[in-house]
């Protein structure tokens, strides 16, 4: 009796989390802007936001119960969470007769009420929510009870086919385009789109479900023969992958070939910073400076316009914007050397507030053009060709990048490198042990800036204009955050980190006012999840594992 | 297994390629730079890069309900020439933040889509810079509400297909210099700007012209975005006595300024002006009764009752900046130049030609807008080149200058 | 004597000689700039004692801030960089009933009361959201390596940001004024705005409140404890998790009030005010030593006068144009020049260095 | 029924397994010791009693109540007092602070006073030093004020972990007679040392740690005559 209490208690607890959520994504104007999206035809984002912060909590709670409860209790209970979940979410255009919650509550209106409550009034409309979210409660329930495979085949579709609807219409920006439109609506996929991505979710879990037996008895029985196979296969798949990141951007058309060129910028001023901050454990928050530096540099060198002091070629100036955002490196690196921890965190985002500010002021205008920038910087030129579109672009950052992993591969292999590692470790016992910490740390601030400085020289070729507003606080962050979230000093972690940190966004980019939003969120979300980062480097993982396991 | 994945791949390829054949029409597009076909039921699609996140944002917001707002007026106002295909017309949003490669960003996606008919944006000249020139490449208009940098309607460096609704800053500049010396009496000027391109820009046109009419520029002082404290850097312009204090910026610093300006000794004697940056009823509210007797330059009708009303009934809050009615003029300046060159076929298809609708929007004359008369030249510069100077009389915007 | 500058000597390494020449670099192109700013004589010595009172007030602002992040920092050693957001949905909430008290005149006829209850109002609204960022976003990776929480922190800060924009929209909302805070008082034969007077003596008693509590309470002493050694300090008794939130409520609520104090001296907010303010608190804290209450103190009052009188004092002797867009520059390189010749901030003890 | 009860008790660090099923008890008035080298797991035996370590496997009993279920502070209301290894004290608290907190859990004014008076008593050289700063006292006094600190809480049964550690001759010889002293007065004790010697010249029954197991366990008496014991740990050929 006793525990049946608890389950029900914990299932009106459940509901009311789940009112909680919907509420909040409601008022927050979430439901109501993503209302104009639509995912699959008919179906709007709005909805989906609404029935999946009540299902999410219906899931996990269900879920949970899902071996100690019989199926019609697990019914009767995601009927009460999705129910209760939607009444707390009706509430609002129920008493908005009485009560203003617009004075507060920019998006309380009408058009909001009207929503939630399908135009039909605040008393019918408020029952007809609370019937869907129970409805929905109890599909989840039914979902909940099917065995394993199904549940999660079933589950995994289904985000799956949400997430293809919410990128649709990335593939009319494709070169084959035209291959998905019958699977497109007006906007997202349309109901023969949907059905079949759903489809082949599940074909395809069910597919690589039962041919894995197949395939281990098979590894078993040509053990001998298959080392050779095995080799041969890694090097088809090598093979098939240099010729995929070659042909990429001809297949993925202007738009997402700029995409993955920003992410090839962050990866290398990540490659750059993992070096400080991965390597040597310098925790550095201004690295935008650097950036901002070789950009800079770029632009004063090259630019045709009327700061333009050289007026050299893209080819010939890169090598002065390394070496600039190496010596600023160095030159910032003195007076922190005895810094350590968030001491030094803090003073690096001063230097890069401070470069900022000096690029923006009336003060260095006459040289560096203050607030109006840098304008006119030309495109690289390469034997009478220029590189120009993004999809040229792709070429010379993954040229960059290339450099930038070997680099920082073999510096990390170095004696240079296990120093850092030291220093990393423990300042005092790297000093104990006869490391130089002025020169380790030095050369890892100039190292790492030199990167920076790169992707600022290139950053400022692409764009064809720099203005100070472009080399803010969020960069820092964001790189700060992208190498952390691959997991820190790992190099396929940077790649990783900025693919969800600057190529997600960018696909989100549509949802304009809620970016920062989901950005912010899903920043908490994927620490909780995988606080050693998505990429892991393999000690690393080890020691997280042990201390995060304790 | 496998090869029933293939046939899957093979049945979805096949439906693919069938699909796509059907739907061809009869129109034939003989525009050099093609046409973009919407089909019955489709709807035509602008875009909106604006900045819509980050601090600026609110620049954005403010652009986005002109944009959206302008599209309903439209589509009321030609229910029968939208009916007939069943059309709708869409507005595809696009953050173009307030930064070049963000207005890099925002314009390759437009312009990978092919359905774009034309955009509005940006709202940063930074941003404008790389955008302009992506979107005029991709043959695709682009009418911005708040650009003013010269440069980008200047002759060598404008691109293609790209006009502003704004004032160039230096209409804008030259009006405010003028109205200071010549109206107000003034002879001796102190700037502040915030270190956004169009203010910058902005008090220095002003503060060339004044001198070159016979005044004195005695102080060209700058704050950041996101300062609150004013008060140090209006005591140093206090003790230059200036006739004029003029700070062509935004709501939250140019309030804070125009309150405390009050509250330093030296500044009594001081006339307060500002610019459209700062014609909002928020930046009354903000300012409170400091305000008073101030003066905003900017276009013409730029405090429009009417718009605020279907604003705050569409979005729940007034107006949070001042170039709505710029953004208006530009997305009803684009429909109907998009009506005009287009052609409906029988069975309702509408096309558009690129390079006429370019055209079509470059000869635009005597456009009645919300902030005036437009009338574009031959770079892309549309404002109406009347500026208004008005004086904040009661907590409303009461134009004062040039005299009717 | 002489052993301890033998002593000194010998551990003065190149390194040290290198840093302190940097720091006296700087230090003798300020006082270049100081020498031709007092040579100019652009200022009458009102107008310095004005500048003195600006960053006395402004500084009160940043110190109450900085409280909260000394206080987090102190316990958890994590940079709690949603703090200022914390700060800002505490304004910006009491904002609704700052406007509501006016629109019946409550506001202006009593209005210490008002001024209470906005107060109260701001910091629970404070505090819910600390207390939900700290249970969602911090207490999971308490055991995680420190990089980790910072970065859902920065999460933190960008959802708190822009989850008020959505409820609460993007414009500027501007508090009412209150009459009888308008205008300016003379104190010892300065002038000083009354807002401004408020603030000093409020910020200044809430501190002093704080420093008692932290000080002297039993709570005060468990919070020390923890902040020293968890493990040690749960042998006591003392409910570790406890101590924590405690923390954060602590900190949030003067937050809260700090908000309502800023939005009396600069009438407006809106989503984004918390960000600058935070950063420029949590460099307050730095300065002033992190993790020490009365250092924090120091340091937000040491930042808001530099920040008013640097850019005049300093840089304009030395003939730089608009001076006060460099006035961030002045701030930073304060935090450098503190840092070099004390590592730890002005009151940060030795003791804490090997904790960071 | 034993006062402190462990039985086949598993617990781990990160993934290494410091305890391999250990079982022991502590009979009310009793000084036992647990004795064994670097790495026994004698510091985890204790922070498995105190709760900074939960078990993976096995039940650790005060008094019949399961302790397992409790977290660190919770346990500290049932009468258990530890006395950290490396002393713990509260480096940048004041000597009378840290015994302020040592009370922490109690509310009786009139008897913390008391027990204040007494903790004086037994460390006079803490009364002389009340108002300085913990992290400046030496070795011997901050283990002093480790105890001291115990002792405030009026503990039932007190752990102690190495409180020998690093102090001279003399000094560890009056901690000692203090522990005798203590216990004495009624707290049961369960002491943790490296110095085999002094710990089973005090304890009335000793247990003997090899890499988290127990190998002996037997009477103190019968540990000091034992030889694998005097090899060991006593240090006699």
């Amino acid at each position: 009796m006793d525990s049946q209490n608890t389950f029900w208690k914990s299932a009106v607890k459940n509901g009311l989390l789940a009112g909680a959520i919907g509420l909040y994504s409601t008022l927050v104007g979430l439901v109501q802007a993503f209302n104009k999206r639509a995912v699959i035809e008919q179906l709007s984002l709005g909805h989906i936001t609404l029935l999946l912060s009540w299902g999410v909590v219906a899931y996990v709670f269900l879920n949970h119960h899902r071996e100690s409860e019989s199926k019609g209790k697990l019914i009767a209970a995601g009927a009460l969470v999705g129910g209760l979940g939607a009444f707390l979410v009706a509430l609002l255009p129920m008493t908005a007769q009485w009560v203003d919650y617009h004075f507060v509550f920019v998006h309380a209106g009408p058009e909001m009420y009207s929503l939630l409550t399908f135009g039909k009034g605040p008393w019918l409309g408020s029952a007809m929510l609370v019937a869907v979210g129970a409805l929905w409660g109890i599909l989840i329930a039914l979902v909940v009870s099917l065995p394993t495979f199904w549940r999660d085949s079933v589950v995994k579709a289904f985000l799956i086919t949400i997430t293809v609807g919410l990128l649709s219409d990335l593939f009319t920006g494709m070169t084959i385009g035209w291959m998905f439109q019958p699977f497109l609506g007006v906007e997202g996929l349309n109901i023969l789109g949907a059905v079949l991505v759903f489809g082949l979710s599940i074909a395809y879990d069910y597919w690589s479900a039962h041919r894995k037996p197949k395939e281990s008895a098979e590894a078993v029985a040509t053990e001998p023969a298959g080392v050779t196979k095995s080799q041969l296969r890694r090097m088809v798949v090598g093979a098939l992958a240099l010729v995929v990141v070659a042909g990429l951007p001809l297949l993925l058309g202007s738009y997402l070939s700029h995409v993955l060129n920003m992410v090839g910028l962050y990866t290398i001023m990540g490659l750059g910073l993992n070096i400080v901050v991965g390597y040597a454990g310098l925790l550095d928050l201004g690295y935008v400076a650097f950036f901002a530096l070789g950009a800079y540099t770029m632009g004063l060198l090259t630019s045709t316009g009327p700061l333009g002091i050289a007026h050299w070629t893209f080819w010939e100036a890169v090598p002065f914007s390394i070496l600039v955002a190496m010596v600023a490196g160095i030159l910032l690196g003195v007076p922190v050397l005895r810094m350590r921890g968030d001491y030094l965190a803090i003073v690096t985002l001063g230097f890069g507030e401070i470069i900022r500010i000096l690029a923006l002021s009336n003060w260095l205008k006459p040289l560096i053009g203050g607030a109006q920038g840098i304008l006119l910087i030309p495109k690289p030129p390469l034997f009478g060709f220029k590189i120009q579109t993004p999809i040229h672009f792709y070429y010379l950052i993954l040229v960059g990048i290339g450099i930038a992993a070997f680099v920082a591969y073999r510096l990390r292999e170095s004696r240079l490198g296990r120093a850092w590692m030291a220093m990393r470790e423990d300042e005092d016992v790297a000093e104990a042990m006869g490391i130089d910490l002025v020169v380790t740390k030095l050369t890892a601030f100039a190292f790492g800036a030199s990167f920076s400085g790169l992707a600022g020289a290139i950053f400022a070729s692409y764009v064809g204009s720099i203005f100070p507003h472009s080399f803010n606080l969020l960069i820092s962050i964001n790189v700060l955050s992208l190498i952390i979230v691959g997991g820190v000093g790992s190099m396929p972690g940077v790649f990783v980190g900025s693919l969800a940190l600057v190529g997600l966004p960018e696909l989100l980019r549509e949802f304009a006012e809620y970016r920062m939003l989901i950005y912010g969120l899903s920043l908490i979300a994927m620490m909780l999840l995988k606080p050693e980062g998505f990429w892991p480097e393999p000690i690393r993982k080890r020691e997280l594992r042990e201390e995060v396991g304790d | 297994m496998k090869k029933r994945w293939f046939i899957l791949i093979a049945v979805v390829l096949l439906v693919a390629v069938v699909l796509a054949a059907c739907g061809k029409s009869s129109y034939k597009c003989e525009d050099p730079y093609g046409c973009v076909n919407v089909a019955p039921g489709q709807p035509i699609k602008i875009g909106a890069a604006l900045v819509l996140s980050g601090p600026n944002e609110s620049l954005g917001v403010d652009s986005l309900g002109g944009v959206e707002i302008a599209v309903d007026d439209f589509t009321a106002a030609n229910k029968d020439w939208l009916a007939k295909g069943k059309h709708s017309i869409q507005v595809v949003k696009e953050d173009s933040q307030c930064s070049a490669e963000g207005g890099q960003t925002a314009a390759q996606k437009l312009a990978a889509d092919k359905s774009i008919v034309g955009v509005i944006g940006t709202n940063c000249s930074s941003a404008g810079e790389p955008a302009s020139k992506i979107l005029s490449d991709a043959h695709i208009p682009m009418i911005s509400p708040s650009n003013t940098a010269p440069s980008l309607t200047a002759p060598k460096t404008h691109a293609e297909c790209y006009l502003r609704t704004a004032h160039n800053d230096k209409v804008q500049g030259k009006a405010v210099a003028e109205f200071a010396y010549k109206v107000l009496g003034a002879r001796t000027m102190a700037t502040i700007h915030d270190g956004s391109p169009y203010a910058e820009q902005l008090q220095q046109v002003a503060c060339d012209v004044f001198t070159q009419l016979g005044g004195k520029c005695v102080a060209q002082e700058a704050i950041n975005v996101g300062d609150t404290d004013m008060r140090p850097v209006l005591t140093k312009i206090a003790a230059t006595h200036p006739d004029v204090l003029y700070y062509p910026i935004f709501i939250q610093e140019g309030a804070l300024i125009t309150q405390q300006a009050k509250e330093v000794p030296g500044l009594e004697k001081t006339v307060l002006m500002g610019s459209d940056g700062m014609i909002s009823p928020d930046f009354i509210k903000a300012a409170g009764k400091a305000a008073e007797g101030m003066y905003l330059s900017g276009p013409a009708a730029v405090n429009n009752e009417e718009f605020n009303k279907k604003y705050e009934a569409k979005y729940g809050q007034e107006p949070p900046s001042a170039f709505h009615l710029h953004a208006y003029d530009a997305t009803m300046m684009l429909l109907d130049a998009i009506k005009k060159v287009a052609v409906v076929d029988k069975d309702g298809t509408i096309h558009i030609p690129r390079k006429a609708l370019c055209q079509a929007l470059f000869s635009t004359k005597n456009f009645k807008g919300l902030t005036g008369t437009l009338t574009c030249n031959q770079y892309g510069d549309c404002a109406d080149p009347k500026i208004n100077i008005n004086k904040i009389i009661n907590g409303k915007y009461v134009p004062v200058w040039p005299k009717k | 004597m002489s052993e301890k500058i033998k002593y000194f000597l010998e551990r003065l390494s190149w390194v040290d000689i290198m840093v302190w020449l940097f720091g006296l670099a700087i230090l003798v192109i300020a006082v270049i700039g100081v020498i031709g700013s007092i040579h100019n004589a652009y200022y009458t010595k009102e107008q310095w004692m004005d500048f003195v009172v600006f960053g006395i007030s402004q500084g009160g602002v940043y110190a109450l801030i900085a409280l909260g992040y000394t206080l987090v920092y102190g316990i958890l050693f994590m940079i709690n960089f949603a703090h200022g957001d914390i700060f800002m949905a505490g304004a910006f909430t009491g904002y609704f009933l700052a406007a509501k008290l006016n629109q019946y005149g409550i506001y202006n006829s009593h209005p210490i009361i008002s001024l209470l209850l906005i107060m109260l109002l701001a910091m629970v609204t404070s505090v819910v959201v600390a207390l939900i960022t700290e249970r969602v976003a911090y207490r999971p990776l308490r055991k995680a390596p420190r990089l980790v929480p910072l970065i859902t922190a920065i999460g933190a800060s960008f959802t708190i940001e822009y989850t008020f924009r959505g409820l609460y929209g993007s414009g500027v909302e501007a508090y009412p004024d209150m009459k009888i805070f308008v205008g300016k008082t003379s104190v010892f034969g300065l002038r000083i705005l009354k807002v401004h007077l408020l603030v000093i003596i409020l910020s200044i008693l809430l501190m002093a409140g704080l420093y008692a509590y932290v000080q002297y309470t039993k709570a005060g002493k468990a919070m020390r404890a923890v902040a020293e050694d968890k493990d040690v300090a749960s042998l006591m008794g003392v409910d570790v998790d406890r101590v924590i939130v405690n923390t954060f409520i602590l900190g949030a609520a003067l937050a809260g009030i700090a908000g309502v104090l800023y939005a009396l001296i600069f009438k407006q907010v809106h989503f984004f005010m918390g960000f600058i303010p935070g950063i420029k608190a949590f460099t307050a804290a730095v300065v002033g030593g992190i993790g020490n209450v009365p250092g924090a103190m120091l340091g937000g009052f040491i930042l808001g006068i530099f920040e008013a009188l640097g850019p005049g004092l300093i840089l304009e002797g030395l003939g730089i144009p608009a001076s006060y867009q460099l006035k961030d520059v002045i701030a930073f390189t304060l935090l450098v020049l503190v840092l070099i010749f004390r590592p730890t901030g002005l009151m940060g003890e030795r003791l804490s260095e090997e904790k960071v | 029924m034993a006062m402190l009860e462990l039985k086949d008790v598993h617990s781990f660090y990160g993934n290494i397994e410091a305890l391999k099923g250990i079982s022991l008890y502590v009979d009310e008035g009793e000084i036992v010791t647990l004795i064994g080298a670097n790495g026994a797991g004698k510091t985890t035996t204790l922070r498995t009693i105190t709760g900074l370590i939960k078990p993976r496997q096995g039940t650790v009993t005060l008094e019949g109540e399961d302790l397992t279920k409790f977290k660190p502070h919770e346990i500290v209301y049932k009468g258990v007092s530890m006395v950290p290894e490396g002393r713990g004290i509260f480096a940048r608290l004041t000597v009378a602070e840290n015994l302020d907190l040592g009370a922490y859990i109690r509310n009786d004014k009139e008897g913390i006073k008391e027990d204040l008076e007494r903790v004086y008593e037994l460390f006079p050289r803490l009364k002389e030093r009340r108002n300085q700063v913990a992290g400046t006292l030496s070795g011997g006094e901050q283990q002093m004020l480790a105890i001291g600190r115990a002792l405030m809480a009026r503990p039932r049964l007190l752990l102690l972990d190495e409180p020998s550690m690093g102090l001279a001759p003399v000094l560890v010889e009056l901690i000692f007679d203090t522990i005798v002293d203590i216990n004495k007065q009624g707290t049961t004790i369960l002491l943790v040392e490296q110095n085999a010697l002094m710990a089973l010249s005090i304890a009335h029954r000793g247990y003997v740690l090899r890499t988290g197991e127990i190998v002996l366990a037997d009477s103190a008496e019968n540990l000091r005559n034992n030889e694998m014991v005097q090899k060991t740990y006593l240090g006699m050929e």
